[in-house]
């Protein structure tokens, strides 16, 4: 369509319309197997959403994008309330969580599950 | 444009076009005066929460405590302020007062039946797909952190929502930005400037609605959940503790173990106001190992019970039970639990017993047409010593040839399937007892599907809690159609399946299946262990993303035929470093 | 000889290029100079390919000529005759069809006395002061109402609940209740509830206009302009003028309420034809976001009726402020004249009605005693009642209305290329014109095929001058209109 | 016999390995602060840790070198409390914080002026009530390092409270710009708006312009030259709507920008090389984390490569530009020969970091 120029939605339609039929019914709707954007993941109840990169999955619902190991990146978390719901929070449930580990990935041990109130 | 016009026309000019060259808007809307404060509020009259709460929240003349008499929620939401309060405001607070106070809020100030009937499953633990459909703005942005069974927990008058939102953001100041979202601007400078200008533009959404996320979700949620609802105000004048005491059926369901079925005794506990406390069993149908146990509960606005498994010979105290006693005082449904993040349960039908026959259920779920002497256990209450064969009815084309052996809760048949029987589920009568859609015809197996559809499990054992994962393969006919996924696909229940694990290949060089943990034959799969892992490239935890495979070959199918396969994702993460557990409640 | 001739098209130039609205589909295309050549050269004679190439040698090589002509034939705006386009089959929309507004006359009594009111004057097709109906909606109807709604709009997940009288203020308790019950029985079913009112301002209170803030209720304010000319009709039982009474209160909702954007809905009158006055005193002056104009609907007689004179003159006022509208938003600017923007949408979806509205279908009225009629405007009139809310929608009423309406069985409008927009016009302005609702409004069909006119050039300047304006249509949400 | 082969073949592939020369980043001086509460001091040459800075208010979080490269102004993990430390003698030498009885002052950001007399504090108030809380608006505030008090409240530009804002001092002191894709300038008198400089359309045809001044940790100005701002920007071009990525230079005293386009948009980050010749970039994707680098005479990409990165990494280069360190969290610092991207080594603080990383170059460039 090089002469006629589509201008509301309508004649997009029409346009689309024109060129299905060229191709035959057949390869109208041809889905080429290249990425489409994903679809939104599925994420199992229970998993938090904020994505940066995320606790119990990735923006992909997957674990390829998370921090690893978890006790390197855990005390930035920690500090930064992050995951208030998955990560004992520095400000206000545990403010001396890290009292007893400098380095979180050497003695990751030691950091105890906070059960708050 | 007339600067008189954009001056009279205040914000929305600006805001509802954004395609305005960028004009001096109107400075933000301060705290909007309050609607006339709507004269509502549930007065406290209970001594012990007066006393227990009343230093900082003070009554009015009509004894309408601040904050606490504004609101109503489950006994677990009540659990977890409390709780807060002790954490974060310092209160000191003895447990056995913390419990009554408990009670006495969710009894005062708790929900109606019908307007906790679909929060239950924040209560039962249980991991539903749930999407609040009432606003999706205020789902995104609560869903973040926390389920939103804990939302619609709640009823409150507007100025309570607004305050349970301050406490957000004066206890986790983060949230305004990237990682809660409660502002727009809240990581990249407000109102689209500064920092880096990607972030959102602040100019609202184009229908003049300038207000942050966090005030829309609030204006949402002041609307879609006030305080007074009639159903509130019903239940409230009806409320009282219900007659549970007496035999009851029980009915229910594991996930990779198939139905169970019993009987248990509740008689009322006179230490404890609302209290009650069980005794019964319940046998694994498929198996037949039975499990006796005892529990104490506590009813809690009328209809909510909540108990725990009690001095039971092999089970200290480790099952907790969720469940909602139906208006009528017949029926009690729930879910029974354990484990350290509750993944382990029993879907349970507790139905009251008097005199007559009761059926319940049966072992199997389905029944193959032409075949003959197909055994199939009929589990009930009262059932008749002496059957005969045309006693039991399962409809057209199912005939009952033998009686194998009958007892009060257990009839054993023997039961022929004509080739021309109707496909579809049956009713089971016997003695004028039904159980509707208990067993389902069907001709052929179509396939298999594996439950759940996207499994969970979290790596624990050095110094954190193990999180397992059970999985279920539940056989399937098309129905009638012929094609798998519509509406009149017959579910022909639980089979037992060779389980084995596939790589998901999230990356090119994915190597999780050889860290994450193992799927024994019963489909239970069990994580690795937490902690950085040295002999993983990076020293990576065990954590990774895994299909599991159920392959199941149908009895009587030729050998050479290739077994019927179905999938699931299971994603094996990071454990919880907090546990939010509500240990009060039902104590 | 295989010949060509013309389809159906409406030719319009805007921003210095042909264009090109075909009818019946509402498609809008450009043409460049070689295809506009061929419809030229065509003109109203058939002629063939070769023909017409020929024709046009001179100015054109034979590659871009037969391009052109091969485009035009694939779009249907020309045709071989031999190969006549298929007639369009009479289609009904589908039974059920999800309703998507309601609106609610939660009174028939009104504080004002408008000579020209359709529901008071001579014209009037429910006696309210002496008939059967309550003069105010009850609660309890109201709610039966908003389950009737939830009900009916099927699967769509938004609804919209229009309050409307008499004046909608006067039962304001009723109005505050529903809006209330409304919101929580959506949110148990899991849909949303979008509110909104007419309103003649005149009863705007402080905590009414605080509740219509809080809870973003949509306003529409009727009101005719300035001083003089608001009072010419909007008067009082005792002949007051109203002006004095509702300016202030408007400049409070105004300064108060802006959660939402408030639209002004003027009457056109024989003696009120001022349009661009009316339009500043309201934006300017008052404040409002957007202005409305609708020519008064009466029977011919009366002296304040537009007569065929007035017709011309109001659509040289309406083209004067749609340029006005072009240049501002041409520069990004905002303007408030309601009826382009609504056309526009229109336009620019391609819509193509087989009816003049949503009433009857998308869009249905309520009477104070909640029967269901065919809008608003015949809230409580057995003739054209569909059924009550408590019991639903007579489908059978329904079916038979949108069989004897549809565009196909109005002759007079088959040969119009308006028709895809306005599909013989409103079925009251029939009613009251020619005392029935299937005939089509044959005495303004002029303005409405000039208005459409002025419309689509206007369209046609933004498409080149700020297609980002027009862009935004495609995300707006879409209404339940009859798209054929 | 065939063992003894193999372990003489080791040994001297080991030891030919050792000979390569081992690459230096220059003479810098690295800052970091992390646990517990202090801030390591160590030699770039050696990379050693030479002294630590114990702090008094707690885990750093924010860490801002003063404009005269003398002092450091840190605020804490609860982002009250404040401490400007001095260098030269390694020691604290003001502390302060706006929190007061039951009301919080979070100070967010901290930008001092060059003279370090005050500073300008993004603040936002927390208030604990008897059975409520209240949160504040966002407020900037001038703040008198001196006398500790607050001199004014700064009311927000246009009117509209935002919740983060990137500001910068002109190098004599009497301009603050509020960073953005529309630049505000205001004198430091009494703080009105003087000026406005629009970038996002900067050229007709150009398109939407939005530049970012710097990610995590905010604007490192180390290696630009002084009053010049050198940072990352995309662009959408209104015919094609193609988004294209470029750099631009911006001189804000001047308000003067160079900019120009190199390659259709990605995420990558931008960190200019001592030289200023040369940029770095970094894009880490699920899956895939390449290095980048601009060729910012030639105005190009000259070479994008593949390594083993990780999530929530950032970028620095070494003060002679041979050196790439990867940090970012944790407590190893990665190094990367900046010619060929070849890892090198990792060094292993015996703390996490919880701040940005200073390197700081001892002689001026």
């Amino acid at each position: 369509m090089t002469h006629l120029k589509p201008i509301n939605q309508k004649a997009n339609r029409v346009v689309d319309h024109v060129k299905a039929e060229a191709e035959g019914p057949v390869k109208a709707d041809v889905v080429a197997l290249q990425q489409t954007t994903p679809q939104q993941p599925h994420f199992p109840l229970g998993c938090s959403l904020v994505f940066s990169p995320g606790w119990e999955a990735d923006s992909t619902g997957g674990t390829a994008g998370l921090c690893q190991p978890v006790e390197r990146d855990i005390f930035d978390c920690h500090i930064g309330c992050f995951w208030p719901a998955q990560v004992p929070d520095q400000l206000n449930h545990a403010p001396d969580w890290t009292a007893k580990c400098a380095s979180a990935q050497k003695d990751w041990r030691k950091l105890d599950l906070v059960f708050p109130g | 444009m007339r600067a008189r016009i954009a001056g009279i026309a205040g914000g929305i000019a600006i805001a509802v076009l954004p395609l305005v060259a960028a004009q001096p808007p109107q400075p933000p809307q301060g705290r909007r005066p309050n609607a006339a404060a709507a004269d509502e509020g549930i007065p406290i009259t209970d001594p012990d929460v007066r006393l227990a709460c009343g230093s900082c929240h003070v009554a009015d003349d009509k004894g309408r405590m601040t904050r606490i008499s504004y609101r109503r929620a489950t006994p677990e939401n009540w659990e977890l302020t409390i709780r807060r309060m002790i954490s974060l405001n310092h209160v000191t607070i003895a447990p056995e007062v913390a419990r009554k106070v408990i009670k006495s809020l969710s009894d005062s100030n708790g929900l109606a039946p019908e307007e906790a009937r679909p929060t239950m499953f924040e209560a039962e633990r249980r991991l539903v797909d749930y999407t609040y459909a009432g606003d999706k703005d205020t789902h995104d942005l609560c869903n973040k952190c926390h389920s939103m069974g804990r939302v619609i927990s709640e009823r409150r008058t507007k100025e309570e929502w607004a305050g349970l939102l301050s406490m957000h953001r004066y206890f986790y100041p983060g949230i305004d930005g990237a990682s809660g979202g409660f502002r727009r601007g809240g990581g990249g400078g407000g109102g689209g400037r500064g920092g880096n200008a990607a972030q959102g533009r602040g100019a609202g959404d184009g229908r003049g609605d300038n207000r942050q996320p966090y005030e829309r979700a609030q204006d949402h949620l002041a609307s879609a959940f006030p305080l007074m609802s009639p159903e509130w105000a019903s239940w409230s004048a009806a409320m009282r503790t219900p007659k549970l005491a007496g035999r009851w059926a029980i009915a229910g369901y594991q996930r990779g173990k198939g139905p169970i079925f019993g009987e248990l005794q509740i008689t009322e506990r006179s230490d404890t106001p609302d209290g009650f406390a069980t005794d019964g069993k319940f046998t694994y149908a498929r198996t037949g190992d039975s499990v006796s146990r005892k529990s104490r509960a506590i009813v809690y606005t009328g209809f909510q019970w909540r108990g725990r498994s009690a001095d039971g010979a092999d089970d200290p105290g480790t099952w907790r039970e969720v469940a909602f006693i139906e208006r009528s005082g017949q029926e009690i449904k729930g879910r029974w639990f354990t484990g350290p993040y509750d993944e382990t349960g029993i879907d349970v039908t507790l139905r009251r017993v008097s005199a007559d026959a009761v059926v319940t259920g049966t072992d199997v779920a389905s029944l193959k047409t032409a075949s003959s002497g197909q055994r199939v256990r009929i589990f009930g209450a009262n059932l008749p010593a002496r059957v005969a064969p045309a006693d039991v009815d399962f409809g057209q084309g199912v005939k009952v040839a033998r009686i194998a052996s009958t007892t009060p809760d257990v009839l054993t048949v023997e039961v022929d399937v004509a080739s021309d029987a109707r496909i579809g589920p049956r009713d089971v009568s016997l003695a004028g007892s039904t159980k509707s859609a208990a067993v389902v015809v069907y001709s052929k197996i179509d396939g298999i599907k594996v439950e759940p559809q996207a499994g969970m499990a979290r790596l624990g054992g050095a110094a954190f809690p193990k999180r397992v994962e059970q999985f279920e393969a539940r056989a399937f006919s098309n129905g009638p159609d012929g094609k798998p996924n519509t509406a009149d696909d017959l579910d022909l229940g639980i089979v037992n399946a060779f389980w084995s694990l596939e790589e998901y290949t999230a990356t090119f060089h994915d190597d999780d299946i050889r860290f994450v943990g193992q799927l024994n034959e019963a489909g239970l799969f069990t994580p690795n262990i937490d902690g950085p892992n040295p002999n993983r490239s990076g020293n990576r935890n065990n954590v990774g993303d895994v299909w599991v495979v159920g392959a199941y070959v149908p009895p009587g199918s030729d050998p050479s035929a290739k077994p019927i396969r179905g999938r699931a994702h299971l994603l094996v993460t990071v454990p919880l470093y907090m546990d939010w557990d509500y240990r009060e409640v039902g104590r | 000889m295989i010949t060509l001739s013309r389809r159906e098209f409406h030719l319009f130039q805007a921003a210095g290029r042909d264009f090109l609205y075909l009818v019946p589909s509402a498609a809008i295309f450009a043409l460049d100079q070689p295809s506009a050549a061929v419809l030229n050269v065509l003109g109203n004679a058939s002629r063939s390919d070769d023909d017409i190439v020929a024709a046009l040698a001179g100015r054109f090589d034979e590659a871009a000529a037969r391009a052109a002509i091969r485009e035009l034939v694939e779009v249907r705006a020309i045709g071989y005759q031999q190969r006549p386009d298929p007639v369009l089959p009479k289609m009904l929309p589908m039974a059920a069809f999800p309703l998507n507004t309601m609106v609610l006359n939660v009174t028939n009594q009104c504080n004002l006395a408008c000579t020209y009111c359709y529901e008071y004057g001579e014209d009037k097709i429910v006696d309210t002061e002496h008939g059967k109906q309550s003069k105010f909606m009850s609660e309890a109807t109201a709610r039966e109402s908003v389950e009737f709604l939830l009900k009916e709009s099927g699967p769509s997940r938004i609804a919209h609940l229009t309050f409307f009288g008499g004046e909608t203020l006067l039962n304001f308790p009723v109005l505050q209740a529903t809006i209330a019950y409304a919101r929580q029985r959506a949110a148990e079913v899991g849909k949303t509830i979008d509110f909104s009112l007419t309103t003649n301002a005149t009863l705007l209170k402080p905590e009414i206009i605080e509740f219509l803030a809080e809870n973003q209720v949509g306003v529409t304010i009727s009101i005719d302009g300035p001083q003089e000319l608001q009072n010419r009709f909007r008067v009082f039982h005792n002949g007051a003028g109203s002006y004095e009474v509702v300016a202030p209160k408007i400049k409070e909702l105004l300064k108060r309420h802006r959660s939402r954007p408030i639209g002004a809905r003027v009457t056109l009158t024989s003696d009120t034809l001022d349009i661009t006055r009316i339009y500043r005193h309201l934006t300017e002056e008052m404040g409002f976001w957007e202005v409305g104009f609708a020519p008064v609907t009466t029977s011919p007689q009366q002296q304040y009726a537009i007569g065929e004179h007035g017709f011309d003159k109001m659509l040289g006022q309406f083209r004067a402020l749609a340029h006005e509208f072009l240049e501002n938003v041409a520069a990004n600017k905002h303007h408030g004249f309601s009826n382009v923007k609504d056309t526009l949408e229109e336009i620019h979806k391609g819509v193509s009605k087989a009816y003049p509205c949503g009433a009857g279908l998308g869009l249905l009225g309520v009477s104070t005693d909640g029967d269901v009629a065919l809008c608003h405007r015949f809230a409580g009139s057995d003739a054209h009642k569909f059924g009550t809310v408590r019991d639903g929608i007579d489908r059978e009423t329904q079916r038979a209305f949108l069989e004897d309406h549809h565009v196909a069985d109005k002759t007079d409008c088959q040969k119009c290329w308006a028709r895809p927009l306005c599909s013989g016009g409103c079925y009251h302005e029939a009613h009251v014109r020619y005392g029935t609702t299937t005939r089509p409004n044959l005495h303004y069909c002029e303005w409405i095929r000039g208005w459409t006119d002025t419309c689509l050039q206007i369209y046609g300047e933004l498409s080149e001058r700020n297609p980002d304006f027009l862009a935004r249509f495609d995300r707006e949400e879409v209404k339940a209109e009859a798209v054929l | 016999m065939r063992t003894l082969l193999c372990l003489l073949l080791a040994s001297v592939a080991l030891g030919a390995q050792q000979q390569a020369p081992r690459i230096s980043g220059g003479n810098g001086v690295f800052y970091i602060g992390g646990y517990p509460n202090l801030i390591w001091i160590m030699d770039e040459t050696t990379e050693k840790v030479t002294g630590t800075i114990q702090l008094k208010t707690g885990i750093p979080r924010r860490m801002q070198l003063s404009r005269d490269r003398t002092r450091f102004y840190i605020i804490d993990a609860t982002a009250e409390k404040a401490e400007v430390v001095d260098i030269a003698s390694k020691s604290t030498i003001d502390t302060f914080t706006l929190t007061e009885g039951n009301k919080r002052i979070r100070i967010n950001s901290l930008e001092p002026d060059p003279t370090n007399r005050y500073a300008i504090l993004l603040t936002r108030s927390g208030t604990k009530l008897r059975d409520r809380v209240e949160v504040g608006p966002a407020t900037l505030l001038q703040y008198d390092l001196k006398e500790h008090k607050v001199m004014r409240t700064i009311p927000w530009p246009d009117g509209e409270e935002r919740d983060n804002a990137n500001l910068t001092f002109s190098p004599d002191g009497k301009l603050l710009y509020f960073l953005g894709n529309e630049i505000l300038i205001f004198e430091t008198e009494n703080f009105t708006q003087v000026d406005r400089w629009d970038l996002s359309n900067l050229e007709e045809g150009l398109g939407q312009v939005s530049l970012s001044f710097g990610g995590f940790g905010g604007l490192d100005l180390t290696n630009d030259e002084p009053g010049f701002l050198t940072t990352a920007m995309t662009v959408e071009d209104p015919v094609q709507h193609r988004r294209m990525m470029g750099v631009a230079r911006i001189n804000l005293t001047k308000k003067d920008l160079e900019f120009y386009t190199i390659g259709p948009a990605g995420g990558v980050n931008f960190v200019l090389a001592p030289d200023r010749k040369h940029g770095y970039g970094l894009e880490s994707a699920v899956d895939r984390y390449q290095f980048w680098t601009f060729d910012l005479d030639q105005r190009r990409v000259t070479s994008r490569t593949e390594f083993a990165g990780r999530p929530r990494m950032s970028l620095k280069t070494s003060s002679n530009g041979r050196l790439l360190y990867i940090y970012n969290a944790g407590a190893t610092i990665d190094m990367y020969d900046a010619a060929t991207y070849k890892y090198l080594r990792t060094v292993t603080l015996d703390g996490d970091m919880t701040t940005q990383f200073y390197v700081v170059p001892r002689t001026r460039p």
